[in-house]
């Protein structure tokens, strides 16, 4: 049962994926991503990472896909009109992503524990309380880092793209 | 005092970019290192194994790194000539047309790295004065240079760089070579644990360094950008470069390649005999062709580092000796041909052969000084170059052999004479064809050389000549130094 | 006894030479007065220095590595140099004060002077050497002055080029001179004379080392005594005044490489194959020259030839081990050459530079005193008794009858030759017609010019005489040995007198045309062939290796070579962010490979 | 003795200062926002003189298990703060040319915004400095990374700049990707993301591909940050897009930044034997692609980037060399060069442009800058006596005892073509007539700050003791103990 | 059984596809979008890893709260990005990258 959840979300999740890189149009390809991310919000729900999936929902389909969808409405983009596809390109960016996808699985096959089931979780998994308590003591530095992070993230975001600073 | 002698030009060079009276003060300072360097000269204690005059101040003991002055008998006598040279340039320097201060800064700088290299006691210093003039002779050349003065400071510049970065190779390697206790950028520390040196190791420093140093000293087949650099070089640059800054180099070998590396020298010396050849004999057959002043004598400054690689190859007393004092003599002479034939360029425009002669019935003084700084470079008797060239011949005659027949060294001794028979052919030659002759009909208002400028002539003719008849004193001063580290049993 | 003497003698005309040069070169009259003067002293000292022979002199270290390398400027006074001094000094004198006359109107007149003392200096210093390196150096000074001298007139190109191919000529025969000398030095440890004279032995006992040796530092006097295949510079070097071609391409310089060669006869004459070569490179010479100077049209370059002729009688007489008698040939050959230049000067100088004998003629009447005493000086030269040059020539004759009649045969025509081209020349110029304004218009010359001569021409008469030689020489033995050779000798002589009377009385131009003898054996044409094939052509090619391979080829192939590899780099710079991003990858997976895979 | 972690507080303040007194006080002229962020700037700078150090402990948990404060990151913290300082002096220079860039109804618009950037780039290299966790490493970085993003873009009037923002976003997001990947490979291999631990796990025997992996990832968005080859495409780009006092800070401060975590990562690493030959190889194609490439440039902006490119092959050569010292002595000269030359390079291009030609005859336009650009470039090509010299002497000192010779000669080679590059620039300001005979003004703070870059310079090349003691010995142990 | 591998697979072949976006694609924002859906491959790993690491019957939260962060900065990050992508688009009318190589070489 687990099994079949997880292909099928796997599926969602990379077909998806793959819709938005081939997707001619922006806004399909957005739409696609947000399909995509909530198999992968699923997906951490069946690894017991709640709050993770929650705000993987929250944050990414909520607001990135949000931001992703009014600026391609802002622009008015349409679909690409047609170019000549750089056939190099095409084979070489495939060939190379293709590799590094073996390279990957190559890796995955070295790894220890990788073909093991995971260990049963014994305690009751309360994680937002736990991340919660993690955030605020142990990574309370990273913590504020981020949040002059994000501080500058807006004033960037405010000096780029507003149309005349006074 | 030796700090004195370094920080003179540098100091002003300073003042003359802050705008001091140019030539005054040039010439101030060049007179002022001159006499401080004869003050060195006659109160260094002679026959003493070591350094005079040490002082050292350290800088950074992870690096072993101190700023150490001292000298030796080697390295009196390459200050005496870098501050003889060094007053003659600056003396001969005149009618720069744009920035002079700045002309006059780039000359001290130069002698100022030369001195630096000579009094340095460490081997960072060692290398680090002798790269700083790099940056005032590219300024020369391209800026107050001719002909095409450009490509050449870029040639200069580059090759030079070249090798003196691979010099800094193998400088590092040396001193890395040196057991951990033992190891020092001090030249004096290194030369107590010389003994320590493995073999192979010294093998593959050696010739680091000699590709290192060949380059600086335009050893065959690095030797292309010396004529093009000399040719287009104001006078004065040409001089220093040519009489003094391109020593450094075989300095170097007889400093630190000799004294540490001695399986090495032993190792390598059948190539370093085939590119010396090349310097003498094909260098000299190239000089040969020569058409015109300039290219004639950078080739043969070029040709007649060929002696002097000959007499550090034979690695004795005697050629080692030689090589030293050739070191010093060929400084003199090549500065003073290249101070007349800057003289002579100024008046006619010209070096091009084809355009000179008849020049000694208008300027007689200049083709006195010519031809006496000609027949110095050409190893006649009475002038420094000769004693020494006499020196160098028997001891590379001397090195390795016996009586059954003639091996590499007495081979190349040979060939070398036979250099010195090519060099009579294209000096004299250069000399019939700009001075004598008929003269050409464009240089009927020409003057003479400047009354004052028989000063530094003068001093110059002075000092080879007194070497020259008294080449004992080149013994007297230089082979203390080198005694110890010959491995020599006395014959 | 030491004496300061000697260095006197040496150091006086190079401290007129220096006086002259650093100060006084403006004051002409004032030069030559300092010049001739240092000179006159100079020949004192050497009489002194004569009168006792226990003399010795202190020396000085010129060079010296402890235990492996001594050269000190020290003097040998023994007989031979006692002798040669005197002779050196005293004809130096004599030529200065003719100087005086002949270069009265020079505007270089300074320069010559100090040349002329330096050259004194350099050749006082020949022959006091006590050791190799030391006669080298001189040897190289008296090349320098020759140098100075024959250019001395260095407007005219063919004075300049004469200059150089005298001193490069000698520079030839040093290359040999010097490799000979590290060779003694490497065998014996020395280059003193007479510390080589105890260690002989360790060069004899290697008679293929020693051939070798002996050879090169004859290679010396090749070049110095103007010795075949040598010889060439020494006829061009008549382009330089008279006075100078008497004095050094006469007397003196030249006759220095016989004086080395007896010098070091006690190395020389260990090896008979050396001395056969030395002997035959002698005769050649002699022949040859001779041959060459019947057909010569300028009388200095007769002199010149015959001059070089001479010479190979004495190369001639030391390659068949009898030093004396070259000595003795030396001896008188520097009075009458000498003279006889001296005289050729006169008539050049009376008539306005002109050197060609067929606008000569009929000069006896003209100038009477330079007729006698060139007279003189031919009569001896010929080697017609009594005067000097009999006696000399005799002994070598009588040597080489003794010891080789191959070469006696050859000296003999040689002599017959030398009788032919000098009365060819007497001939020619003093008797006849004028044939040229000059000739008729001359008159004789001033007395400064004509007391040389005289005393020259008195010495040209006695010097062969045993009364007067043997105060001077050891004569050799040779010559009361065989009492027909001088009968033969004179037979010869007196022959080819007539030949050359009866062949040119009264001509008025040459009626020989042996364009063989005239163009020289083409040895100049041959030399410049061998020269541009050889030397000019390598110097060519070298230059073009230098320019084209070494340097456009090697550098600035590498530099450019560089220059377009960063082109190359830069093209990855296509400002595509999608190629960068693709670029990105294959690092990406290549980085990945080459950790992971490899 | 004042804690560290409040000096990087103290500047997120210093900067949360400006942007208000900007937002509120709109009637000041912005210049003296800047020199109050230059007073409070330097004043953090003083104070850091006054820090004790504290030695890592492998074991802690919570703060000091990311925060390290050893004498590397003082040292890097200070490289920091003075870079920030520096380059705060060059935007005052620069606002004019700004002003035109920057989209806004007055002159002054948006300076205020160009003045305190930086400073948070500041705090997040100084928390770069001090990072000893992925987590630390990847949050700081981010930091630096986002304010690098606005300032690139910030004169987006100019669309270079605006060009040079998208080419810096992207492949920076990129190597972001990867960095994230390659530290979750880690985190796979060992459960841990504290570098100590991660060390100690590595040193373990067992199969290491995953942890391989994750190390090549994370050297690789490493190397993107610092300009290594064959990720150093956006440089060129990037460099000559932005805005130039940006362009210098990004050459010297988030590239020494991504220097002392690639320090602090390659200790662990390096007990890996495959990270050593990888980074040797990228250091060689650094070198060859950054000064081969640089040789036929004519635009001065991009000569400095590629020549930017070719001074990370030297880096990298001490780094693979383990030489602590080397690598931070390097940075320092680096620092003090690369400042000069891009200080000058603003002065000029706001009188003509950034190509060569703009250069010819500054030695007669203005004989100081021709002064000050001779020395940062003789410098940068290393002649002696000049930090980059001794910068030189140390990485192939290095090189050469740990026997990579290869590197030394290639290093030595392209030093060779270095002296041709650089040496253009000279022969435009000295030989050549210039173009336009306007001299150019040199404000009085920008001739100090010169002058001391200058007096650094020789300092440093003739005279380095004060830099090594403040490293040694125990950087140079930290640095050199995997080995 | 679904193994650790299972997710690293899924989550390799999402980064394999964000990855081949990023270097196929010539629109910037799907770009973009390439880039997040790399991150999310990373996430995933991560919390697969997290999961996989349990230790006192809890997975290990440490790399949840790495995921929280990683989440955090794509966000602000994405922000960023479009505003300069929309000042990209307000100058030049154009989100292709091939418009954008003014500067080369």
């Amino acid at each position: 049962m687990h099994l079949l959840l997880f292909w099928l979300f796997t599926l969602i999740m990379v077909g998806f994926g793959i819709a938005v890189i081939a997707n001619r149009n922006p806004v399909a390809s957005a739409l696609c991503l947000v399909v995509s991310f909530v198999g992968l919000a699923a997906l951490y729900i069946s690894l017991d990472a709640f709050f993770i999936g929650t705000i993987q929902i929250l944050v990414y389909a909520g607001a990135v896909m949000v931001l992703f969808l009014f600026i391609i409405m802002l622009l008015d983009l349409r679909a690409e009109e047609r170019r000549p596809v750089n056939w190099f390109v095409f084979a070489g960016g495939g060939a190379l992503a293709l590799t590094l996808l073996f390279q990957i699985s190559y890796v995955i096959g070295r790894t220890r524990g990788a073909h093991a089931a995971f260990p049963p979780l014994t305690v009751p998994t309360d994680d937002v309380r736990n991340i919660g308590a993690l955030l605020f003591s142990q990574f309370n530095l990273p913590f504020q880092v981020i949040g002059v992070l994000i501080f500058v993230a807006t004033i960037g975001v405010i000096i780029l793209s507003k149309r005349e600073l006074r | 005092m030796l700090l004195l002698l370094v920080f003179t030009p540098i100091a002003a060079a300073i003042l003359l970019l802050l705008g001091a009276p140019a030539r005054t003060t040039a010439l101030g300072a060049a007179i002022l290192m001159f006499l401080t360097s004869l003050l060195i000269y006659s109160t260094f204690v002679f026959w003493t194994p070591g350094y005079n005059f040490v002082s050292t101040y350290p800088l950074a003991t992870e690096l072993h790194l101190n700023f150490a002055l001292g000298v030796d008998g080697l390295s009196v006598l390459m200050i005496l000539l870098t501050s003889l040279v060094t007053l003659a340039a600056v003396w001969f320097t005149g009618d720069i047309e744009k920035h002079e201060p700045s002309f006059y800064a780039c000359l001290l700088l130069i002698s100022a790295g030369a001195l630096g290299a000579f009094a340095s006691l460490d081997l960072f210093f060692f290398y680090a004065f002798h790269e700083l003039a790099l940056i005032p002779t590219f300024l020369l050349i391209g800026i107050w240079g001719t002909g095409d003065r450009g490509a050449a400071a870029w040639k200069i510049t580059i090759y030079l760089a070249t090798g003196s970065f691979i010099l800094l190779l193998g400088l590092i390697m040396l001193y890395q070579s040196v057991p951990m206790a033992a190891r020092s950028l001090d030249i004096r520390t290194l030369q107590a644990a010389a003994t320590q040196i493995p073999p192979d190791a010294q093998r593959n420093i050696y010739l680091v360094l000699l590709v290192g140093f060949g380059i600086l000293v335009s050893l065959f087949p690095f030797h292309t950008w010396a004529p093009e650099a000399y040719a287009s070089a104001p006078a004065p640059a040409a001089m220093l470069h040519a009489g003094v800054l391109k020593k450094f180099g075989l300095y170097g070998l007889l400093r630190i390649a000799l004294p540490l590396l001695p399986e090495g020298s032993r190792y390598w010396s059948n190539l370093l005999l085939i590119l010396l050849l090349g310097n003498i004999i094909y260098v000299g057959l190239v000089t040969i062709a020569q058409k015109r002043l300039d290219w004639m004598l950078g080739y043969s400054s070029v040709m007649h580092m060929g002696y002097i690689f000959l007499g550090i190859a034979a690695t004795n007393l005697i050629g080692t000796t030689g090589a030293a004092a050739l070191m010093f003599a060929h400084g003199i002479s090549i500065a003073l041909l290249f101070a007349i034939a800057g003289e002579i360029r100024k008046r006619t425009g010209t070096l091009d052969f084809d355009e000179l002669g008849g020049l000694a019935r208008k300027m007689p003084f200049a083709a006195l000084v010519f031809g006496i700084a000609a027949f110095a470079s050409i190893g006649l008797p009475g002038f420094a170059n000769f004693g020494a060239e006499v020196m160098v011949i028997f001891g590379a005659f001397r090195h390795g052999a016996d009586m059954s027949g003639f091996h590499a060294f007495q081979i190349a001794t040979v060939l070398a004479l036979w250099g010195v028979v090519i060099s009579a052919v294209y000096m004299l030659r250069a000399y019939r064809r700009t001075f004598w002759g008929a003269a050409a009909n464009s240089h009927e208002a020409l003057v003479d050389l400047r009354l004052m400028l028989r000063v530094p002539i003068t001093l110059l003719i002075a000092s080879t000549l007194w070497f020259g008849v008294s080449p004992q004193s080149f013994v007297r001063l230089v082979s203390p130094t080198l005694l110890p580290f010959l491995h020599e049993p006395n014959r | 006894m030491s004496s300061l003497l000697p260095w006197y003698a040496l150091l006086l005309p190079l401290f007129s030479a220096a006086l002259i040069m650093l100060l006084t070169h403006r004051l002409r009259g004032l030069s030559s007065f300092i010049s001739v003067a240092s000179v006159i002293a100079s020949f004192f000292c050497c009489c002194l220095i004569f009168r006792h022979p226990d003399m010795t002199a202190p020396s000085f270290l010129w060079l010296r590595f402890q235990g492996q390398f001594k050269v000190p400027i020290g003097f040998t006074l023994d007989q031979l140099s006692r002798t040669m001094l005197v002779l050196v000094s005293g004809i130096g004198a004599l030529i200065h004060i003719y100087s005086l006359g002949y270069m009265r109107d020079d505007e270089g007149k300074s320069r010559y002077f100090a040349s002329l003392s330096l050259f004194m200096f350099a050749m006082i210093g020949i022959v006091l050497a006590n050791n190799f390196v030391m006669m080298f150096i001189f040897w190289e000074l008296v090349g320098l002055c020759s140098f100075l001298l024959i250019g001395h007139w260095f407007d005219r190109d063919a004075a300049a080029k004469a200059a150089n191919k005298a001193f490069i000529t000698n520079r030839l025969g040093d290359f040999g001179f010097m490799i000979g000398i590290l060779m003694v030095w490497l065998a014996t440890g020395s280059v003193v004379f007479d510390d080589i004279v105890p260690q002989i032995s360790k060069i004899t006992s290697n008679p293929g080392y020693l051939t070798t040796a002996v050879l090169l530092i004859f290679c010396g006097a090749v070049g110095k005594s103007a010795q075949f295949p040598l010889h060439v510079w020494l006829p061009d070097a008549m382009e330089g005044p008279t006075p100078v071609s008497a004095l050094i391409h006469a007397a003196t310089m030249v006759a220095a490489g016989v004086y080395m060669l007896v010098r070091v006869g006690f190395l020389i004459q260990t090896s008979q194959d050396a001395l056969n070569v030395i002997a035959w490179t002698g005769t050649i010479t002699a022949v040859m020259a001779a041959l060459i100077a019947t057909q010569q049209d300028d009388i200095k370059k007769i002199l010149a030839y015959s001059t070089l002729s001479q010479l190979g009688y004495m190369i001639m007489a030391v390659g068949l081990a009898s030093g004396e008698a070259a000595m003795f040939h030396l001896f008188t050959h520097a009075f009458f050459k000498a003279l006889l230049f001296l005289g050729a000067g006169s008539l050049i100088a009376m008539m306005h530079h002109e050197q060609n004998i067929w606008k000569m003629g009929g000069q006896g009447k003209n100038m009477f005193i330079t007729f006698v005493t060139f007279s003189i000086g031919t009569l001896a030269l010929i080697g017609c008794p009594p005067f000097s040059g009999f006696w000399s020539k005799d002994a070598i004759l009588g040597l080489a009858f003794n010891r080789n009649l191959f070469i006696f045969g050859l000296a003999l025509f040689t002599a017959f030759l030398t009788a032919f081209y000098m009365l060819r020349l007497m001939v020619v110029v003093f008797f006849g017609k004028p044939r040229s304004p000059a000739a008729q218009s001359s008159d004789e010359a001033p007395r400064a010019m004509l007391l040389p001569l005289v005393i020259l021409a008195i010495f040209a008469v006695i010097a062969g005489f045993n009364s007067v030689a043997g105060k001077f020489l050891t004569l050799p033995h040779e010559r009361d040995t065989f009492s027909a050779i001088p009968v033969v000798a004179v037979g010869a002589t007196v022959l080819g007198s007539f030949v050359a009377i009866l062949l040119y009385r009264k001509r008025e131009a040459e009626p020989l045309d042996l364009r063989l003898l005239r163009r020289k054996f083409f040895v100049d044409e041959f030399y410049a062939w061998l020269i541009a094939s050889t030397q000019d052509l390598l110097a060519r090619i070298a230059s073009f290796t230098d320019r084209w391979i070494i340097d456009v080829g090697g550098v600035r192939g590498l530099s450019g070579a560089t220059w377009g590899l960063g082109s190359l780099l830069r093209l990855f710079q296509v400002g595509n962010l999608q190629v960068y991003a693709l670029i990105f990858g294959v690092g990406v997976v290549g980085l990945l490979y080459f950790a992971l895979m490899r | 003795m004042s804690a560290p972690q409040f000096l990087e507080i103290s500047v997120v303040l210093l900067g949360f200062a400006i942007v208000l007194v900007d937002a509120f006080a709109t009637n000041i002229p912005k210049r003296f926002l800047a020199f109050a962020a230059i007073i409070g700037l330097t004043a953090i700078l003083l104070a850091t003189f006054f820090t004790a150090t504290v030695a890592i402990d492998s074991n802690a948990v919570g703060f000091w298990s990311f925060y390290a404060f050893d004498p590397l990151a003082l040292i890097f913290k200070r490289i920091a703060l003075v870079t920030t300082i520096v380059v705060i002096v060059m935007i005052i220079d620069y606002a004019p040319v700004a002003a035109i860039g920057i989209s806004g109804t007055s002159s002054e618009a948006g300076l205020g915004e160009f003045y305190s950037i930086p400073i948070f780039a500041c705090a997040g290299m100084m928390w770069m400095a001090s990072a000893i966790d992925f987590v630390m490493i990847f949050v700081s970085l981010e930091l630096v990374t986002i304010s690098f993003y606005v300032l690139v873009s910030l004169t987006r009037r100019n669309s270079l700049s605006l060009e040079a923002g998208v080419k810096y976003l992207v492949l920076s997001a990129l190597s972001t990707g990867l960095l994230v990947y390659g530290i979750t490979w880690i985190f796979g291999a060992t459960g841990e993301t504290n570098l100590q631990r991660v060390a100690q796990s590595f040193s373990a025997s067992g199969d290491h591909t995953a942890a391989l992996f994750g190390s090549v990832l994370i050297i690789i968005a490493l190397g993107f940050k610092i300009a290594a080859a064959p990720f150093q495409l956006w440089v060129p780009d990037v460099y000559q897009g932005a805005p130039t006092p940006v362009t210098a800070f990004l050459s010297v401060g988030s590239k020494a930044a991504g220097i002392v975590v690639l320090l602090r990562v390659v200790s662990p690493f390096l007990a890996l034997p495959q990270t050593e030959t990888l980074l040797i190889g990228i250091a060689f194609l650094t070198l060859i692609y950054g000064n081969l490439a640089a040789i036929p440039q004519t635009n001065v902006k991009r000569l400095l980037a590629y020549s930017s490119i070719a001074h990370t092959g030297y880096i990298l050569i001490a780094l693979v060399s383990f030489s602590g010292t080397a690598v931070v002595f390097y940075v320092v000269a680096y620092l003090l060069m690369t400042l000069l030359s891009f200080h000058v390079l603003i002065l000029v291009e706001q009188k003509g442009g950034e190509n060569l030609e703009d250069f010819a005859g500054l030695s007669q336009r203005s004989p100081f800058l021709a002064f000050a650009m001779l020395i940062a470039v003789a410098s940068l090509a290393g002649v002696p006596f000049t930090a980059g010299f001794m910068g030189k002497f140390q990485v192939f000192d290095a090189a050469i005892s740990h026997r990579h010779y290869g590197l030394a000669i290639l290093g030595v080679l392209t030093v060779a073509c270095g002296f041709y590059y650089y040496f253009k620039i000279v022969r435009a300001m000295y030989w050549e007539a210039p173009r336009v005979a306007q001299t150019i003004l040199i404000p009085i703070w920008t001739r100090a700050v010169m002058l001391l870059m200058i007096a650094g310079t020789f300092w440093l090349g003739v005279a380095p003791q004060r830099v090594f003691a403040s490293l040694s010995p125990r950087v140079v142990k930290a640095v050199t103990s995997v080995r | 059984m679904i193994t650790l591998g299972h997710y690293l697979g899924a989550s390799a072949v999402l980064f394999a596809v964000g990855f081949a976006g990023v270097m196929l694609r010539r629109n910037i924002i799907i770009i973009f979008m390439s880039l997040e859906l790399m991150l999310n491959a990373a996430s995933l790993s991560l919390v697969a890893f997290s999961r996989s690491r349990v230790a006192s019957g809890l997975p290990n939260y440490n790399a949840q709260v790495f995921v929280f962060f990683i989440i955090t900065v794509a966000a602000a990050e994405v922000a960023v990005g479009l505003a300069i992508i929309v000042a990209l688009f307000r100058a030049r009318r154009t989100t292709h990258v091939e418009d954008i190589s003014a500067m080369k070489f």
